[in-house]
């Protein structure tokens, strides 16, 4: 097991790309080359100790068999596990945006918050954040047919739009509220809203959608039979049939407004 | 310059694979010539690659970028000391456009379909996409003057339209697409065949493409009609092509070519019913190419993987978003032309796609005349330009076809004759079909040869012609073809080993024919009368302005210039 | 004394209309008279106050400077920023917008436009669903069913309906607005809805679940719908729905009314495809009603520069594009730029209040003809000719179709293509004195 | 009153959008339409001013009765009075919420400022 640990030198104001924080891309590197990585600070280049305090044994590792602690704040800092196919990301604070963007496996957790497009066109592994997310959670690049395809996605608090926009595969479960259009044009990925979300499941053609708490539903979903789950009735509706969607939501509170 | 000891392949001049040096002298070929000595002994040398159909400028090219951000983020390359940005695969920005021709070897490529009416959009793209000169092929096959024309009988005002059009869109030859179809979909309609009449227009779409191959011909321009069928896509529409290509057989050329040039045959070789029975025809149409000699063509092939269609067939690009349940652009210009854009996958496991990508490589083989099919993929339609090398070294390779083969269904081998081809075409062949004929067809005199007087667009592979087997060796082809060792552009060297060293920009040449004065005179009301009440903008705001053009080539042509070769 | 002189069919640079039939009388180096503008465009053209000179910014204040003096400012301001944005570009021509993005390109920075304050969700859900669209001719041609959705042409784009839309006589319509059934759908009965045939109006925000039950009804699943939704009755809903379906040529056009409130371009994206499926009944087709006269332009020409239309973060030297992200208003809200050139627009006045401090915290350099609330946050003020006016130049119309701005009068103050590559020469000298002092 | 603003174009506001800082512009641009019953619900005559209010911020406005207006939606036009009562969030896709923005209207005594005054002590 190698652990390597990074922390910020300084506040970021102009957020910082740093896409080779990774354990597959630091695990095969001793501590200098790692701290000769480049990222990027708006317009300038920099290597890694520029930016970020650097520790780790020497020893090299596979990426599966590799931690990469980050503490302090990493809230401006993007793109954090961008393709990570193993290992795990401990993100001791928040995490900037496209956080465990394209991951195919390992472990990316996030203590607090995470900002926009958190795993984005995922393909596998597990993300986890304890406090609340943005944007675009699982959702794919804009213009893509697919979001996430596969892995998992936990947060505890609450997420914002879109949430699992163009979904393929894959699970999110939200402790919280999800924002507008929860799980839009869903192709085949299961998503658990533990709070409320708005026009979830817009242009869904499979899958499906939970949501325990209450929900805007759009007039394009039919209402079917209630349903028991876990001694919570639900209310089950098919849809979006304005695609002839073959989606199922459920809906634990349903808002008539 | 001079480059030395080259196995040069210009077989526009009798040249097929001779140990040779050349001298480029002020941007052309010249018999003798001092300076730079580029050392190219025994590698494979050809003229500048030439291509006669390729979607790369204008509105719909640019729909296809914005509405394709999935696309536009592939094959992104930073801004460098020489180079621009680059972005995208199948829509690409025009700066990699322009890099990714010179890269591959190609010196000058043509923009296929634009509507006079956008023709300032089009040529402020093919203006800032660097190196390579640049055509732009004018859509007429929908244009109300045009069907008026033809209704009346009267083709001296048709061809005097057809002057006016190309000049006011600094366009360069006829472009016809499924014509009556685009005037149809106006309330949402098609033609179904060559005689089912225009609605409201009173005139069929055999009576449209007779009448401009007539007048293109009465105008003596460099090309000929420049025509996407009728049908095309559908299964059995080989019928449309074969009854097509009869309807222009006694058609006079105007000068020393052909009169029609069938564009992407590939979709318009298809035989059956439905999509169930869906079969090729390409041997069909070959035989035809085979024993007539008024028509060429060019291939259109397909290649699997990802594309954007975009066409002037409205109809079928809305046909192709229903189908494939993607997104969908259209675009319909007023009193002249409609249009769409729909991205698409093709997929070996799919049959019919298989079927598609066998057809094209059937109609290359079969046609025995190398000079009457160029090789394309109807950028980004059938595939994008930058897989052109896997094009050619499945001509090339009987093993390669066969090891691609299979791979698909199995339908495939009863579905198309290609199994049973053992052809693979030689480097005299590719080079016709890449460099001279394109040029040829087009009427460019100096494309697509070395002779003295030529455009020095000079291609080196690294390749040794004489000592590689290609058909054994098509993974070292295809790969060379990706990467010219040497692109020379206009006597520069613009890229060396995938490199881009200089970025000069490109000429456009567009085609102004003359017309006898009171054929314009008659002209000029009727098209005032369109101005003031159809247009949505004013006549004096029409034409493309010199501005759009500060590297214009202009070629002649028309009823009054005597110094054209005569046509017995 | 000079002769007037009448230019004729010239275009009018206000906005997306780009109407080309425009007569100004010019005498003595003034527009004297303009003929065939609505009242926006004559104003444009007629002329306001303007700013005479460079400044730049000393001590807390604005003084008056030579032009070289501001390019050289500005350049300086700009090398120095690790993530400038370069915005506004909707009252500018193509020429200069090139400029711009070469200008993006050297110094590293995000270029964006006013797309991203009005029709930016357009552009994410036609990235979405793609746009059946046509050029304003058809319309006018053909069209004899007129949605306005979200917009008020009477208002915003004044002469569209007698040239383009409602009221225009064309081939198959000759009988002009007599012939057409013409439909608002806002949350409001604004001067365009009072001269429709029919006027629905929604909840604030209900859009996109009346497209969706519209769709509904398109499909013939019109049984499964609640009896209101969106504030709109289900026998409304269903009138509308038979009307688009028996239309020969129907046009939607939609404005900020959608774009702007909750939904965004999901809203857009539904209506794409409503339309896309009217037209398994119906020919059809939908345009956006776009504001500044080439916004379009400079989305065009982003497009075939960089891959993307908008929002263009070129800090990393290969295109980047995320609107959300690399868009104004959010590098702004988040604080993730530290200069900016704001050039043909005013963003102070256009922006959310908090990110217009945002914008007065770092150093600000504006390109424009006039003074406007941008004018008082800036360090650096250049005043350009007016494109289109003085300056002859392309531009896009709201449909895609370019036409070429007219010079109507001269002018002394140099055009913003001139005072890009003034300050793009600037950029070059002060780097090549960076890399001569080894910096 | 609680109400819903949504803020956009008019044709006085674009007539004199490029010369805003021309007391014609203020004229055309600090206003706040209301429903009829509103503005007489609110007890406003002609030239009276209301106060708009919510998170982002507060503006003093010329109410204006405008009979297109359902009741509880105020239109404001387009512009730096209207935008301090837009927020900064774009929901992920670039473009704030500049219509359908929750605000509190009361009738006030408060002068509306003008441009200048709107911008000072700004930054710079």
């Amino acid at each position: 097991m190698r652990t390597i640990i990074m922390s910020p030198k300084k506040d970021f104001r102009i957020s910082v790309e740093a896409e080779v924080i990774s354990p597959d891309r630091l695990a095969l590197l001793d501590i200098d080359q790692i701290k000769k990585l480049a990222v990027w600070q708006g317009n300038r280049q920099h290597i890694l100790s520029d930016l970020f305090t650097v520790e780790s044994d020497d020893s090299t590792a596979t990426a599966g068999d590799t931690t990469v602690r980050l503490t302090g704040d990493f809230s401006k800092v993007k793109r954090i596990g961008e393709g990570m196919t193993a290992g795990v990301i401990e993100v001791q604070g928040s995490a900037g945006m496209h956080a465990g963007n394209n991951m195919s496996g390992g472990l990316l957790s996030i203590a607090e918050n995470a900002d926009d497009w958190l795993a984005r066109e995922m393909r596998g592994g597990k993300v986890v954040v304890m406090g609340d997310a943005g944007n675009y959670v699982g959702a794919g690049y804009r213009g893509e047919k697919c979001g996430m395809r596969g892995g998992e996605i936990e947060v505890s608090g609450s997420v914002g739009a879109y949430l699992g926009e163009h979904i393929c595969g894959g699970s999110i479960r939200i402790g919280g509220n999800a924002g507008d259009f929860a799980g839009a044009a869903n192709q085949g990925g299961t998503i658990f809203i533990e709070g409320c979300s708005y026009l979830p499941g817009a242009e869904m053609s499979k899958g499906t959608i939970t949501v325990k708490g209450t929900a805007k539903v759009l007039p394009s979903f039919q209402k079917m039979e209630v349903v028991q789950i876990d001694g919570q009735a639900y209310q089950k509706y098919a849809g979006d049939l304005v695609d002839n969607g073959k989606g199922e939501l459920l809906v634990g509170s349903v808002r008539m407004v | 310059m001079i480059i030395k000891g080259g196995i040069v392949y210009d077989p526009a001049n009798g040249i097929f694979g001779e140990e040779m040096d050349l001298f480029v002298d002020k941007g052309r070929m010249v018999e003798q010539a001092k300076g730079e000595e580029i050392d190219a002994h025994g590698l494979l040398v050809m003229p500048g690659g030439v291509d006669a159909h390729s979607h790369i400028a204008g509105k719909k090219v640019n729909t296809g970028r914005i509405m394709r951000p999935d696309d536009s983020r592939l094959g992104t390359e930073p801004r460098t000391g020489t180079c621009r940005p680059s972005t995208g695969y199948t829509v690409p920005n025009c700066y990699a456009i322009g890099y990714r021709y010179a890269r591959m070897g190609y010196t000058t490529a043509f923009e296929a379909a634009t509507p006079i009416l956008e023709a300032r959009h089009t040529h402020e793209e093919l203006e800032e996409i660097p190196i390579i000169d640049k055509g732009a092929l004018t859509l007429f096959g929908n244009n109300w003057q045009v069907m008026e024309c033809i209704r009346n009988n009267d083709m001296d005002m048709l061809a005097a339209y057809m002057a006016w059009g190309l000049r006011s869109a600094r366009g360069y030859g006829v472009k016809i697409v499924n014509p009556g179809g685009g005037e149809a979909w106006g309330f949402g309609g098609n033609v179904k065949g060559l005689d089912d009449p225009v609605p409201n227009f009173d005139v069929t779409p055999a009576e449209i493409i007779r009448g401009l191959a007539q007048a293109n011909e009465m105008l003596r321009l460099p090309h000929s009609i420049h025509l996407h069928l009728n049908n095309l896509g559908k299964p059995g529409n080989y019928n449309t092509a074969i009854e097509t290509l009869d309807l222009l057989k006694d058609i006079r050329p105007g000068r020393m070519r052909q009169v029609v040039h069938i564009t992407h045959m590939q979709f318009s070789a298809y035989g059956g019913s439905s999509w169930r029975d869906f079969e090729s025809k390409a041997p069909v149409i070959a035989d035809y190419f085979n024993s007539h000699h008024h028509a060429t063509m060019d291939m259109g092939q397909l290649l699997f993987g990802s594309a954007t269609t975009m066409t002037a067939d409205a109809p079928l690009e809305y046909g192709n978003a229903r189908l494939t349940h993607n997104k969908w652009s259209n675009h319909d210009i007023e009193l002249e032309e409609s249009s769409g854009v729909v991205p698409m996958v093709y997929s070996r496991k799919m049959l019919v796609n298989a079927v598609q990508w066998a057809v094209g490589l059937e109609l290359a083989l079969l046609v025995a005349d190398p000079w009457k099919i160029l090789m394309t993929t109807d950028h980004p339609n059938g595939s994008p330009f930058v897989n052109y090398p896997e094009v050619i070294s499945l001509l090339i390779s009987k093993p390669k076809r066969d090891a691609e083969m299979a791979l698909m269904h199995d339908q495939v081998q009863n579905r198309t004759s290609l199994s049973g081809i053992e052809r693979e075409l030689d480097w005299t062949d590719i080079v016709i079909m890449t460099r001279a004929a394109p040029a040829r067809i087009l009427g460019l005199q100096d494309k697509g040869h070395l002779g003295p007087g030529a455009d020095a667009d000079i291609t080196i592979y690294n390749l040794m012609p004489e000592e590689l087997d290609a058909s054994q060796n098509h993974d070292l082809v295809k790969k060379a073809l990706a990467c010219a060792k040497y692109t020379i552009k206009g006597g520069a060297v613009v890229s060396k080993d995938g490199q881009i060293l200089s970025t000069p920009p490109g000429r456009t040449f567009w085609v102004d024919a003359a017309v006898p004065q009171d054929d314009a005179d008659r002209l000029m009301p009727e098209l005032e009368e369109k101005f003031a009440k159809y247009y949505s903008v004013q006549l004096s705001n029409y034409a493309v302005q010199d501005a759009y053009l500060p590297h214009a080539q202009v070629i002649r042509a028309g009823l009054s210039v005597e110094s054209l070769k005569e046509v017995a | 004394m000079s002769e007037a002189k009448i230019i004729k069919d010239a275009i009018c640079s206000f906005c997306g209309c780009l109407c080309d039939d425009i007569n100004v009388e010019v005498d003595e180096g003034r527009v004297q008279r303009v003929r065939h503008a609505c009242r926006l465009g004559s104003s444009k053209i007629l002329g306001h106050g303007r700013i005479e000179h460079p400044m730049v910014r000393k001590d807390g204040r604005l003084v008056e400077a030579s032009f070289q003096e501001a390019y050289d400012r500005s350049a300086q301001i700009l090398l120095r920023a690790n993530k400038p944005l370069l915005y506004g570009w909707a009252s500018t021509s193509c020429e200069a917008a090139k400029k711009g993005i070469l200008l993006a390109e050297e110094v590293g920075a995000v270029i964006d436009s006013t797309a991203t304050v009005c029709h930016g969700p357009s552009v994410i859900g036609i990235e979405e669903k793609g746009l059946p669209g046509a050029t304003l001719g058809q319309v006018k041609n053909r069209a004899d069913t007129i949605v306005f959705w979200g917009c008020n042409p009477v208002e915003a784009h004044p002469r569209h309906s007698l040239r383009y839309s409602s009221n225009s006589v064309g081939r198959f319509t000759p009988q002009g607005r007599e012939g057409r059934k013409i439909v608002v759908v806002d949350v409001r009965e604004t001067r365009t809805a009072r001269n429709a045939d029919k006027f629905i109006r929604v909840n604030p925000g209900g859009d996109y679940e009346v497209i969706s039950a519209l769709r509904m009804l398109v499909k013939g699943k019109g049984d499964l719908l609640p009896q209101e939704v969106g504030g709109v009755l289900k026998a409304d809903l269903a009138e509308l729905a038979d009307m688009l379906k028996a239309a020969r040529f129907g046009a939607l056009f939609f404005g900020l009314g959608i774009t702007h409130s909750r939904g965004r371009y999901k809203n857009i994206d539904n209506a794409l495809s409503l339309v896309a499926e009217l037209n398994q009944h119906s020919k059809f087709v939908i345009l956006p009603m776009r504001g500044h006269y080439n916004v379009g332009g400079i989305g065009q020409t982003l497009a075939w520069s960089s891959g993307y239309p908008m929002s263009v973060d070129l800090t990393r030297g290969k295109p980047y594009f995320n609107p959300g992200e690399t868009s104004a208003c959010d590098l702004l809200a988040r604080r993730d730029v530290d200069a900016a050139l704001i050039i043909a627009a005013d963003a102070a006045s256009n922006f959310p209040r908090s990110t217009v401090e945002a914008l007065a915290d770092i150093p600000v350099i504006q390109i424009d003809p006039y003074e406007n609330p941008t004018t008082l946050l800036s360090d650096v003020v250049i005043p350009c000719a007016i494109a289109g006016v003085e300056v002859e130049g392309t531009a896009y119309r709201m449909d895609g179709l370019s036409l070429r701005l007219r010079k109507l009068v001269d002018s002394c103050l140099p055009s913003d293509e001139e005072i890009l590559m003034g300050i793009l020469g600037s950029v070059h000298r002060q780097r090549q004195m960076m890399a001569n002092q080894g910096v | 009153m609680l109400a819903t603003m949504i803020s956009g174009r008019t044709l006085a506001q674009g007539a004199e959008c490029e010369d805003k800082m021309n007391p014609d512009f203020f004229k055309a641009v600090a206003l706040c339409h209301l429903s009829e019953k509103d503005f007489q619900s609110l007890g406003l005559s002609e030239g009276e001013n209301v106060l708009l209010r919510n998170e982002h911020g507060q503006v003093a406005l010329r109410a204006k009765a405008d009979s297109g207006l359902p009741e509880n939606m105020v239109f404001l036009p387009m512009g730096p009075w209207a935008n301090i009562l837009v927020g900064k969030d774009t929901g992920g896709c670039g473009t704030p919420h500049f219509k359908g923005v929750q605000v509190e209207v009361t009738a006030t005594d408060m002068p509306v400022l003008d441009i200048r005054e709107l911008f000072l002590n700004m930054g710079v």
